[in-house]
Order: structure tokens, then C-alpha cells, then sequence
């Protein structure tokens, strides 16, 4: 048993943060902030140079057939720079078509995804603030070998980058999840602006949208997604809270009000007290939920869930104490502070709110 | 012990709701002018400077009906009048300390908005430490020459004048070289910059001040009396915004429910979810008693009481819960909540958010961040509790042990 | 506008506190804790002649007509004093015969009541956690112009010492609340051990209880007791928090660590500093949900549904951080903090715990 | 990263499993005597001391199995080892700082439980600052006269042997003059009196020394040196209770949904009420997250690291988790949650509390009240943690500057 970092998993830490550090500094993020596509395509080919966008997808596809362990590893990282970028929606669909997919798909999306040759996303909500399958009103028909997609999700990261969007829509009353090319007629997106501006999202309508028939996975890619997305966001904000907690530390030993460091009095060294213990739990429940997903262990989708609701929490109460202790200066818009707080808090409803999380938990342990 | 209004105070509860309700303003208020023509009609019906005594142009009314007068403000979703700070509290402050030539020169302008003002107090460095600040002010025969920067000035750019705390004498303990001047900000060597916060606005400003003038005429007080005067808690307007801030956010739970209701979770409305109900249950338990003690803390002044360290519990109890309140409506409207361009009609937020200021729900939420920090943090509050209301000892401080 | 009390009310007040310091002090409810009765024949007698069984009973039954605030003022005195007495289920039972019961319901009650020579009690639970009337089981049958009740109670406070119980119960489909008296045949009462001795609860199993028929008051006197159940023992739980405050307060001024008094310590000031702030909410709930409903005001309802949910949460948070103050002298049987903490607690589930009202909250504001 | 276990451990799993289904005692133990023969049978199978090197009669087992012998223990509900201070830092205090003839004299003892310890550590007056005891032990030459009073020594009232912790010279700074002894608790001037907890029970005791001895050959490592040894991690029980723990969560949660079937709201059981549900999604999560946690911990251990400051993190997370835990019990419960004698069989706790003992779910809930204020109240642990983890800088504290 060890819960530790192997040292191949720390050296890719470390090397993604020295990455991150030298090239998505808060500045590069304020200027994505800005930018009407939200991400950079240089980043996006350095990524997949990087072989981070084909980290978990099989060699064969130019990946490197690492786990999940190491994506979250990654995502922490990502979330810690507060770096905007489609890499957990896309790395999310390529590993539902690695998982379910067909060698026809596979083909046509892993390495195109590997290489930095496409984004993806995932359709998971709709008008309803629901994630369960029972809540999928898109409509599916099959049109003379085709099937014509109609509906509108709410909410779906990065689809106005995205070159394919899993979109899950019922045949009858029967759901599963459709691989949709954005370029596909009938399919149009509507970005939204909202509180993070490193966190994009968009309204997808589909108006008869036409995909293959066999342009689909099966239902139990919903739940995958689901779960793996969940812990993919806890990473994100793990890595968010750790930068406010870290930033709130340095300031609080630098800082001096009355004549010592604000980080000498009971009020400010408890609250950081609080948001160590807090990140500390969050990183426990993040890897050991994609550990228990990666290998397979019976408490997968439970640890999944746990992750998701305790870290929703734990994240968005370290980095608003962060402001708390920087008091004004992290209220400023020139202070770095909010990049993480705003992010963390964008994940929140992404991916299944706390509130669904606990709703699946009790369901597997109390029935 | 009787809550209910008296008929003199119901009588003019009718007559300003009746009086809002005909004249607020129908479209939004772009321009300064325009935001000063609606403060000059308020002011002129009599619902600004409420508080005031009758010779310095105010009504010397009483703390329940300023509080009655912005209750209906907000419940008629009005703009809020300009000048805050100057009616609110630099007007009074010359009231108390100013000279009759101080008197007679600015404060009627300050009740008309004619000259718009703001507070010159903090600093990068001082900030709940207030009394390090370091701004200098050197006397220099017929005024101060004064040098330094300030920060968290709400107001800045549109101010015509501030009122201006700064070291006179950098010799003696530090609460003691502090004085407080009236400063003219259209002058040279002021330059005031936007400042901008995490909501995405700026309702702030940074100002320089470098070789600028403060005369001798504007010192208030006694020079090194600066401190005692800012800590002074001022007598006019006291009433004003505990009921106003309650019914702000009863607007805002109206909101909630309405999108509570339209939003769907399992093929129901949000309104229907049990455990969205136990949420706004539970909120709306705590809204209400910031009302109850909203009217505890009116009745107390209403009877000639000064709130005193007591105002710390108010502080720090609406803000603690404006915070908690915020982040709950987040949680129940998911990343509904988030929109802030581009999003449902239904479910964004529209109304007076307690800055004042007409947004979205993630706009409210972030700018709840703020009421924990500013006018003393929630940790500042709970040490002038402890200390000044609970009595307990005084905590073993660097500045103290310096000093003994 | 007047938030504070009268001369009177002060009065009433002082004397209260007077008293209950003489002859209730932390000694004498250590007695009544180990009684097996668990109350005092002696006291209850003395709070007849001080007035406070009739306080809010009409002149005529030998009362003072008083209203809610000062039934109010009392209970928060018992509570301070953590005080075992059935004072609270009496009066409201009192009280609930007073506005609904028929001229030969008051005149048989309510002057024993008030005369020190009637204990009363409500039994709102059955074996369902639940408040509402929807819930009732118990049945009333006509047997021959008797009614007989069948069904159990449970938690009835105090019933081992009642002389008459309100009983709701269904007849048909129809609620009402039977005036039972605890010496009928088919009436027992089985007491149970629980948390706080000085708050005592019984099961009362009604076996074909005969009652009078007309020994009923009608439905409305259900939601009657639950709210002002509610600010009774809102206004005890404010009385305990009150109390541990203090003892917090007076503890931290005088004990001292690492040479300093603790009081002096962030961590701790802060703590009795939110303490304060919820004990001041508290009273401003209690004493809003007194007067409106005593002055018919339309919010009345609503308040007594905050106070009960928001002054729970608040006692058993200012009792548990008392102990917290304390260290490990609150959590010995000698030292007298947990007497207030536990009746704090033991009033949570009473007259609907905080789940229960936030839910009728919702219902009056968000129809 | 990888949290299966080894196939060593796993076998040492399954080997404890059926050895503790096989052996737990059926019928609950009353008497000091059949807790003693049960503690013996653990350790002459081997799950008593396992941290304990073999030469001194342990099995040198690593933290991994200690941990899953406890938990093993605690799944199949069995009672724990008496004796549990001695096994855990009494013993292994003397086999670090001990001498030949101390090891000899009292290690086998401890393990076989023939021998009962207790701590003599906190005294009234002293509770989180430790450090400020005023037990003195005087130099007699051939001994130590000891008077003083002791509070929270759990198992006083059965032991034969403390450790003990006093003041042997007064005359230098408070740390410096503190010596550890070995001290006989069968010897006149030695006073047990039981120490009754607000749960009703008394698992503690205070201790009263007049004019009691000290041999000198009990001095455990040099004279002045005892806070030093007091504050040593000590190195050979580490894993122990990290999963154990929250197996005993576990297990009341498990009660818990049954008695949330059980109970209706509503018309139905209490668990198909999705405000319950939320509830208990909510603090299983939590549960879980401590057992993560606790496999992280032990994870370390098992490379050989020291715990240090960070184990005040793990003392925090799970205590303050308790509390709220059994307060979240208690509010789903209602009074069922309260009752301790003649409720209903199906809404008893009936499981070990983390204390260890049989009992109701109000007892669970007082107990859990003690788990924030003992070893290090929280506010301690938050002060090491802020210190010793984080690096932030000191506070000021009257004992600091009076030194300096």
C-alpha cells in the first residue's frame, strides 16, 4: 500500500508545474481571460507535445497509456496555474471513446486528440439542474441510416472550441451518448459569459443534428463520464485551493498590521490551520478516487463521488479564507487571488454539484 | 416591549411609500448628472440627510424614520442618493468638529450633492491597522504639504473634495500624529485611479497624492486630533440601512424562489427539492433575524442609545451572513448563478444586489466578499467584542509590548 | 416601536433571575436530576404563589393576563437556570384550554393550573418523527357518548407527572385534541431516560382511554401549541446559551495559560465573540416571535418557526463552544456547564426540531 | 501510487480476521479480571505490542499491521486490550530512555497486562500548557518526595504503575525542570478519586500524591529532562487506530440507516427523506475522506516517516469530524437520539463508540465533545500546525515575552 507519488508521477508533477509556471503565469491567464476563444492554440500543440492531451490513451493512438492517477496529477496542476484550457473536457470524451468506443471512432478521434489536432467536450446537462440519465429530454430519430439529434444542453465546457461533443439523447426512451462533430449541420453554439472566464462554457442546440447510426456509445458511458469527470474537476480544484493556500500563507508571513506579521495572530495562523487540513483531505480524496477508478477497485464510483462533494466544499471555503486573510488586496482584480477562487468555484456545478454526489452516494451505501 | 410602528411613524412610512412609488425614476440612471437630479429630488422631498439637525438643512429626524425613509427606498428598488459618505458622515463630522466658516462653506453642498466627497483613510499598508498610516502632512506656514497614497477611496474619481487623514507629526506615538483636513481633489498633485475588484467593477479608487495642499483653514479639530475624530461614531445617521439592507435581500430571496421555480432537478421544479427547501428555509430564518435585530438595534437608538462596540455584532453579524447567503443562492442556482451575460432571463438576479448596484447573482455573491473586510474585518469586529463588550483582557500585541 | 422590555417586564424578569439564583441554583437541579420524579412538589407550589403558572391565564381563572413576551422572559429565566419543571408543557396546554376550551373545560384547568394544584402536558409526537397532522394515528371512537382513544404517544415531556395530557387524535378522518386526564383507565405512562434529566418525556400508550366527547378542542389548537411550544422552548434553549456564555466568558477573564489569561487569546475571544452574536440573534428571535404572536401580528407564525430553527442551531452551538472555552473542566459532571448544554439540546427535537419549521417557513414565503 | 495491499498483508488480513471472528468473547466482559484474560489471549496471539521490537517481547510488526490488527479488531467488535497507555507509550517511552534495569523490570509486564499503567501527566491548573505543572518532586536522596495533584488519568483507579511528570527544580525556566518517573501507585500518599465526565461515566480519575515516593532508580532518563521525553514521538504504536477509527464510524453509520428505516417522517422511513439523505451523503463523504486520509498516514509510516507536527493535522480532521458526526446523528435521530435507557431496540447505538465503550448514541455524542479538547485542545493543534507545518511565525505570548 502506498499512497504516495511513484517517482515517475512526481517527476511529471514536477515538470508540469515548471511548465505551467513559466508559461501560463497569472498574466498569460489574464490575457486568455480576454481573448474571444478563451484558450491558446500554441499552448494546446505544446500540451500534446508535452504528450499530456494523450496521457491515459493507448500508444497505439500516440499516447502513453498512463492512468488516472496521473491525469488528475495534471489537472491539479492545471487547476493550480488556473489555466484555461479544454484539457479536462477533451481528455474526458477521448477516454469515454477509448473506453467504449468502436475502432472506427477510436481511429478517427484518439490521435487526432494525442496530437493536438482536436478538442472535445461533454454534453451533460440540459435545461433541467439534473445529471441523472433520467433527465435526458434530447431526442434521438433514426433518419434513413442516419440519426437526427434534437435538443439543447446547458452548460457544456468549451464547446465553442470543441471539434466533438458527446452528446447523450434517448432513442426512444432509451439513452446513450452520440459522438457529435461540431461542424455537423443542425449544431449551433451559443457561448455564455460567466463568473471564470478561464472556465468557458456554452449553450449546444441541435436541431436534427445528423451523426452516423453507429456514431454512438453506450449508456454506461454516462456514468464514466460522470465519475471521471467528477474527479478530474476535484483535481482542478484541489490545484486552486492549494495556490490560495499557499499565497494566503506567504502573505500572511510577509504581511504586518500592529507591529507583527498577520500571520502571528491566533485568527489569521487558525484559518490557515483550517485551510491546510482541508487541502490535505481534498488531495486524499482526489487521487484515492482516481486510483480506486484507474484500478478498478469496488469503491470507484463512491470514491468519485465522495471526491467531487467534499472538495466542492473544502475548495471553495479554502479560497474565499484566502481572501479573507489578504483582506483587500484580494479583493483587487490586479491580485492574482481571484484566477483560483473563480475557478474553483466554476467546477462546483460541473460534472454533478455536491448535491447530486451525496444523493449518489447514499444510494450505493444505504439501500 | 411593542413592535409595532406608532401611527406617526406609519403615517410617514405611507406618505414615503406613496411618494416612491410616484417618483422613481423608470429608466436607469447613466450619468452622474442624471443620478445627481434624482439626489437633488430626494433631497428636496426631505429623504436625504434625514437625520440632520434642522439649521444645518437636515429634519432632525428620528433614526426609525430614516429608517423607514430607506426601507421604501429599496423596496421601491430606487437609486440609492449620491454623496454617501458626505451625508452619511463627513457632513457630520464638520457638524461635531468643524469651524462655523466650515460649516457655512461646505455643508449645504454636501446635502444638495452640489460638491460630491470622499474619505481619504486607508492605506496599502495600513489596513486594519489603520493608525499606521503614513501619508504625510507638513505644515508649511499656511497649509500642509501633503504627500502619500490612499486606497479604497469609494468615489474617488467624481469627488470634488475628501476628507483627508495624514501624519502631521511623525515624532510622537503613532495615534497621536495623526490630524484630519477637508482636501481638495480638483487640485494638482492629486491623481486618482480606478480600482478595480474581483466582481469586475470599480466602485474604488486608488489616489497619489504628491506635493498637493491642504489648508489651514481645512484642518478639523485640533492638528493630532485626527484619530480621536475618525473614531468617533458619528450621530446623525444612524438608523439608515438596517432595515433597507434586510429588505434588499428579501428582494433578492423573491429572486431565488422565482428561479427556484423555474429551474428543474428530476423532473420537478427546484422548489419542490426537499433539500432546496430545508436551504431556503434555513436562509430565510437567518434573513429574518437580521431583521429582528435590525429593529432591536432601532428601537435602542430611537431611544437615544449610541450603538457604540454593540454596532461591531451588527457589522459582523449581516456580513458574516450576506457571505453565507450569497454562496447558498450559488449552490441552489448551480452555474445558473454563474451566468453574468447571456443567461436565462429568469434565473439572473436583476434587482439591487446590497452594494446597491443592479447585477447578476455571481455579482452579488462576489461582492459579499467584500462586507467581511471592509469598515473593520470580521476579526477586527470580534476583538472589539471580546474587548469592549464581553471586557475580556486585551491581547498580548507586538505594538503594545513595544510600547510598555 | 419598543424592542426592549418594560418596567414591568424587567421587573418580572429581575425577579425571575433572583429567585431561580436563590432556590434553583446548580445543587438543586443535581437533586431533581437524581429524583425519580425528576421535579419539586415545593417549587412548583412557590411559582403558584409567585404568579407564573397563571401569568398568561385570564384573571378569573386566577392568572395576571399577561401575554407571550413575559411567559417568554420566564422561560428564558428557567432555561438559565436550567430549572426541571414541567412549567413549560403546563402553561402551554394552559394556555391552549384558555383560547380554544369550552367555560367547563377553563373552569375545571385553568384555575388549577394557576393555582399550582394542576400540572398539565401536550403530546405532539407519535412513533413518526414528524409534527405535522398529517401524522396523527391515535384514534378517537364514540363508545357510547364516551370517546375512547387508542394509540401511542411518544416523548410526551413530562407526562409521568401530568394531571391532564392534550391528545390530537383522529376521529374518522378528522383531527382534534382531546383534553385526556392522565388518571383515566386505559391511560399509562412510561417514562424514558434520556440526555437531560432535568427534561423528562414519557410514553403515553392510550389503550381505549375514555374521554367525555365533548373533552376536545378543535384542530386549530394543533399548529396553536407546535408555535408557541416553539418560542417556549426557544426562549429556554436562549436562556441556556445565555448562561453558557456568561460562565465562557467569566472563565476566560480569570483562567490562565501561558501566562496570559485565555480570554486574551484570539482563538478564544473570537469564539465568545460569535457566541454573543448568536446569543443577541437568539433573543431578538425569541422576543420577535413572543411578541408577534401574542399581538396577533400576521408574521406570528412564521417568527415562532425562526425562532425555534435558528435559535436551536445558535444554543447548541454557544453551549458545545462553552465546553470548547472551558477545556477539560466543561466536560466534568461537577462543573455545572453541561446542566445548560444538555437542556439546550434536549429542547432541539421538542414542539418540531429546526427541519420541521424551516419546512413551514417555505411554505409561507415560497408559494 | 498504489493502495492495494500487499500480499503479505493481505494474507496477515485474512489470518486476523478469522483468528479475532474465532476468539471475540461472546458475552460482554465485567469484570478487570476477564479483560485482563482477554487482553492476554490478543497477546499470546500476537496482536498485542505488535510495534514492540522482539527482544522486548513485541513482534515488530509495521504500522500496516497494527493497523489492520486493529481494525480487525474493531470490525469484529471485539473489546480492546486493556492496559492500552503502557502498550502504547508507557513501554515504549522506557525501552527508548529506560535503563537495563527498568527494561527488565517492567516491559513483560506491561504487555502481559499483569501490570496496569496510568498517566500522570495534566494537572488542573496546567491543561494545554502542560508545561506549567506544579507537582514537585524533592530530592531525598535515595528518592523523591512527590506532592501534587493529577487530573485526567485515565484507568487510575486500576493501575499499579504512572508515569509521572514533575517539577524537580524550581529554580530554572519552566521546561528545564521537569524530570519523568516510573512511580508506584500502590503506595500510601497516593489518592484515586474517580472523575465523573459529563457523559455520566468515569473513565478518568484525579490523583492525589502527599508526601508520596519516587525511587531514584525510576527516574527515566536524566533529572530536568523530562519535558523533553515527554515530547518525543515515540516510535513503535503508530498505525494503530488511523483505519480502526473509522471502522467504529462505520459501524454507527450502518446502525444509523437502520434506524433511519426504521423511523418515519411523513409517512415514510426517514432514509427516503431526501433532506436525511443529503445529510447522510454529506457525512459519509466525510467519514470516507478520513479513511483516505488515514491510509495516506499510514502509508507514510509504512516508508519509515515520522509523523512530527503533521499528526496534529490527522488529531484535528478526525476529532472535529466527530463532533460533527455525532451531532449529525443526533439531529437526524431527534430524540430518539437521546434516549440512554427504555427507547426503542431498533434506534440504540449498541456499538462501540469511539471511545471503545458499549453505549447509546447520546453517550456517543457527549463523548465526542472530549475528542477537541484532550491530547491538545484544537486550538493547540491549530497553533502547531500553523507553526510547525506552515512555517507561519510565532505569536505573541506573555510567557515568550516576559523571557525575552
Amino acid at each position: 500500500m502506498d499512497f504516495s507519488f511513484s517517482s515517475d508521477q512526481q517527476l511529471l508533477k514536477n515538470s508540469a508545474r515548471a511548465f505551467l509556471d513559466e508559461h501560463v503565469k497569472p498574466a498569460q491567464v489574464r490575457l486568455l481571460w480576454d481573448d474571444p476563444r478563451g484558450e491558446s492554440e500554441a499552448l494546446w500543440k505544446e500540451m500534446a507535445q508535452l504528450g499530456w492531451l494523450g496521457l491515459a490513451l493507448p500508444e497505439d493512438a500516440g499516447g502513453s497509456a498512463l492512468g488516472l492517477v496521473e491525469t488528475a496529477i495534471l489537472q491539479e496542476e492545471l487547476g493550480r496555474a488556473a489555466c484555461p484550457s479544454p484539457y479536462l473536457s477533451t481528455v474526458l470524451a477521448a477516454m469515454a471513446i477509448d473506453r467504449f468506443g468502436s475502432p472506427a471512432q477510436k481511429s478517427r478521434w484518439l490521435p487526432a486528440v494525442a496530437g493536438g489536432g482536436a478538442r472535445a467536450t461533454v454534453a451533460l446537462m440540459e435545461r433541467a439542474l439534473d445529471w441523472s440519465p433520467q433527465s435526458i429530454e434530447t431526442r434521438a430519430e433514426e433518419r434513413g441510416g442516419k440519426v437526427a439529434l434534437s435538443g439543447v444542453k446547458q452548460f457544456v465546457p468549451w464547446a465553442h472550441v470543441a471539434d466533438v461533443i458527446l452528446v447523450p439523447a434517448l432513442s426512444g426512451s432509451t439513452p446513450a451518448v452520440y459522438v457529435v462533430e461540431a461542424s455537423a449541420p443542425g449544431v449551433s453554439v451559443t457561448p455564455l459569459t460567466t463568473l471564470d472566464p478561464g472556465t468557458r462554457v456554452a449553450q449546444v442546440t441541435l436541431d436534427g443534428a445528423a451523426v452516423a447510426a453507429e456514431a454512438k456509445l453506450p449508456a454506461d458511458a454516462l456514468a464514466f463520464l460522470l465519475q471521471r469527470g467528477a474527479v478530474g474537476a476535484a483535481a482542478e480544484m484541489l490545484g486552486a485551493a492549494r495556490r490560495c493556500l499557499d499565497m494566503a500563507v506567504e502573505y500572511a508571513k510577509v504581511r504586518e498590521q500592529f507591529g507583527q506579521p498577520i500571520g502571528s495572530f491566533q485568527a489569521i495562523r487558525h484559518k490557515c490551520a483550517e485551510m491546510l487540513l482541508e487541502v490535505e483531505n481534498s488531495h486524499a480524496a482526489t487521487y484515492y478516487a482516481a486510483w480506486a477508478l484507474a484500478s478498478g477497485a469496488e469503491d470507484g464510483a463512491l470514491a468519485a463521488s465522495v471526491a467531487k462533494s467534499y472538495v466542492s466544499d473544502a475548495s471553495r471555503k479554502v479560497c474565499g479564507d484566502a481572501i479573507q486573510v489578504h483582506g483587500g488586496i484580494g479583493f483587487t482584480w490586479e491580485y492574482d487571488l481571484h484566477l483560483y477562487f473563480k475557478r474553483a468555484k466554476a467546477l462546483e456545478p460541473l460534472y454533478g454539484d455536491a448535491e447530486h454526489h451525496r444523493e449518489l452516494i447514499v444510494r450505493r451505501v444505504a439501500s | 416591549m411593542d413592535l409595532n410602528l406608532s401611527p406617526e411613524d406609519r403615517a410617514f412610512r405611507d406618505q414615503a411609500r406613496a411618494w416612491f412609488q410616484r417618483n422613481v425614476p423608470r429608466a436607469e440612471l447613466k450619468t452622474l448628472e442624471e443620478r445627481r437630479a434624482w439626489h437633488r429630488t430626494m433631497y428636496d422631498a426631505g429623504y436625504v440627510g434625514m437625520g440632520w439637525p434642522t439649521e444645518y438643512g437636515g429634519r432632525g429626524a428620528t433614526p426609525m424614520q430614516q429608517a423607514i425613509a430607506a426601507d421604501e427606498m429599496a423596496r421601491a428598488n430606487a437609486p440609492a442618493p449620491i454623496n454617501g459618505l458626505g451625508v452619511g458622515f463627513i457632513g457630520p463630522t464638520i457638524i461635531i468638529h468643524g469651524t462655523p466658516e466650515q460649516k457655512q462653506r461646505y455643508l449645504r453642498k454636501i446635502l444638495t450633492a452640489e460638491e460630491m466627497w470622499c474619505q481619504l483613510y486607508s492605506e496599502p499598508n495600513s489596513g486594519s491597522d489603520l493608525a499606521s498610516l503614513r501619508t504625510r502632512a507638513e505644515d508649511r506656514g499656511d497649509h500642509f504639504l501633503v504627500n502619500g497614497q490612499k486606497i479604497w477611496t469609494s468615489g474617488g474619481h467624481i469627488a470634488d473634495w475628501g476628507i483627508l487623514l495624514a501624519r502631521s507629526d511623525p515624532g510622537v506615538a503613532k495615534h497621536k500624529g495623526i490630524s484630519c483636513f477637508l482636501f481638495d481633489m480638483r487640485q494638482p498633485g492629486v491623481e486618482v485611479r480606478p480600482l478595480k475588484q474581483i466582481t469586475g467593477s470599480s466602485e474604488f479608487n486608488e489616489v497619489f497624492m504628491t506635493n498637493a495642499r491642504a489648508e489651514k483653514r481645512d484642518l478639523i479639530g485640533r492638528l493630532g486630533q485626527g484619530w480621536e475624530i475618525a473614531q468617533t461614531t458619528l450621530g446623525f445617521e444612524r438608523g439608515g440601512n438596517s432595515m433597507a439592507r434586510v429588505t434588499r435581500y428579501a428582494s433578492a430571496f423573491d429572486r431565488l424562489v422565482d428561479a427556484a421555480k423555474k429551474i428543474e432537478r428530476g423532473g420537478k421544479p427546484l422548489l419542490e427539492d426537499p433539500v432546496v427547501r430545508a436551504k431556503l428555509g434555513n436562509v430565510y430564518a437567518e434573513m429574518e433575524v437580521q431583521r429582528y435585530a435590525a429593529l432591536r438595534v432601532l428601537s435602542a437608538l430611537q431611544k437615544g442609545a449610541s450603538p457604540g462596540a454593540a454596532s461591531s455584532i451588527t457589522k459582523l453579524s449581516y456580513s458574516e451572513f450576506e457571505k453565507r447567503y450569497y454562496e447558498l443562492c450559488l449552490e441552489i442556482l448551480g452555474p445558473y448563478g454563474q451566468v453574468t451575460d447571456g443567461g436565462l432571463e429568469e434565473t439572473t438576479l436583476d434587482v439591487d444586489s446590497s452594494s446597491g448596484v443592479r447585477s447578476s447573482w455571481a455579482y452579488a455573491f462576489l461582492w459579499a466578499r467584500a462586507g467581511t473586510i471592509y469598515s473593520g474585518s470580521s476579526e477586527i469586529q470580534k476583538n472589539v467584542i471580546g474587548e469592549r463588550v464581553l471586557g475580556l483582557p486585551k491581547e498580548i500585541r507586538a505594538d503594545r509590548v513595544a510600547k510598555a
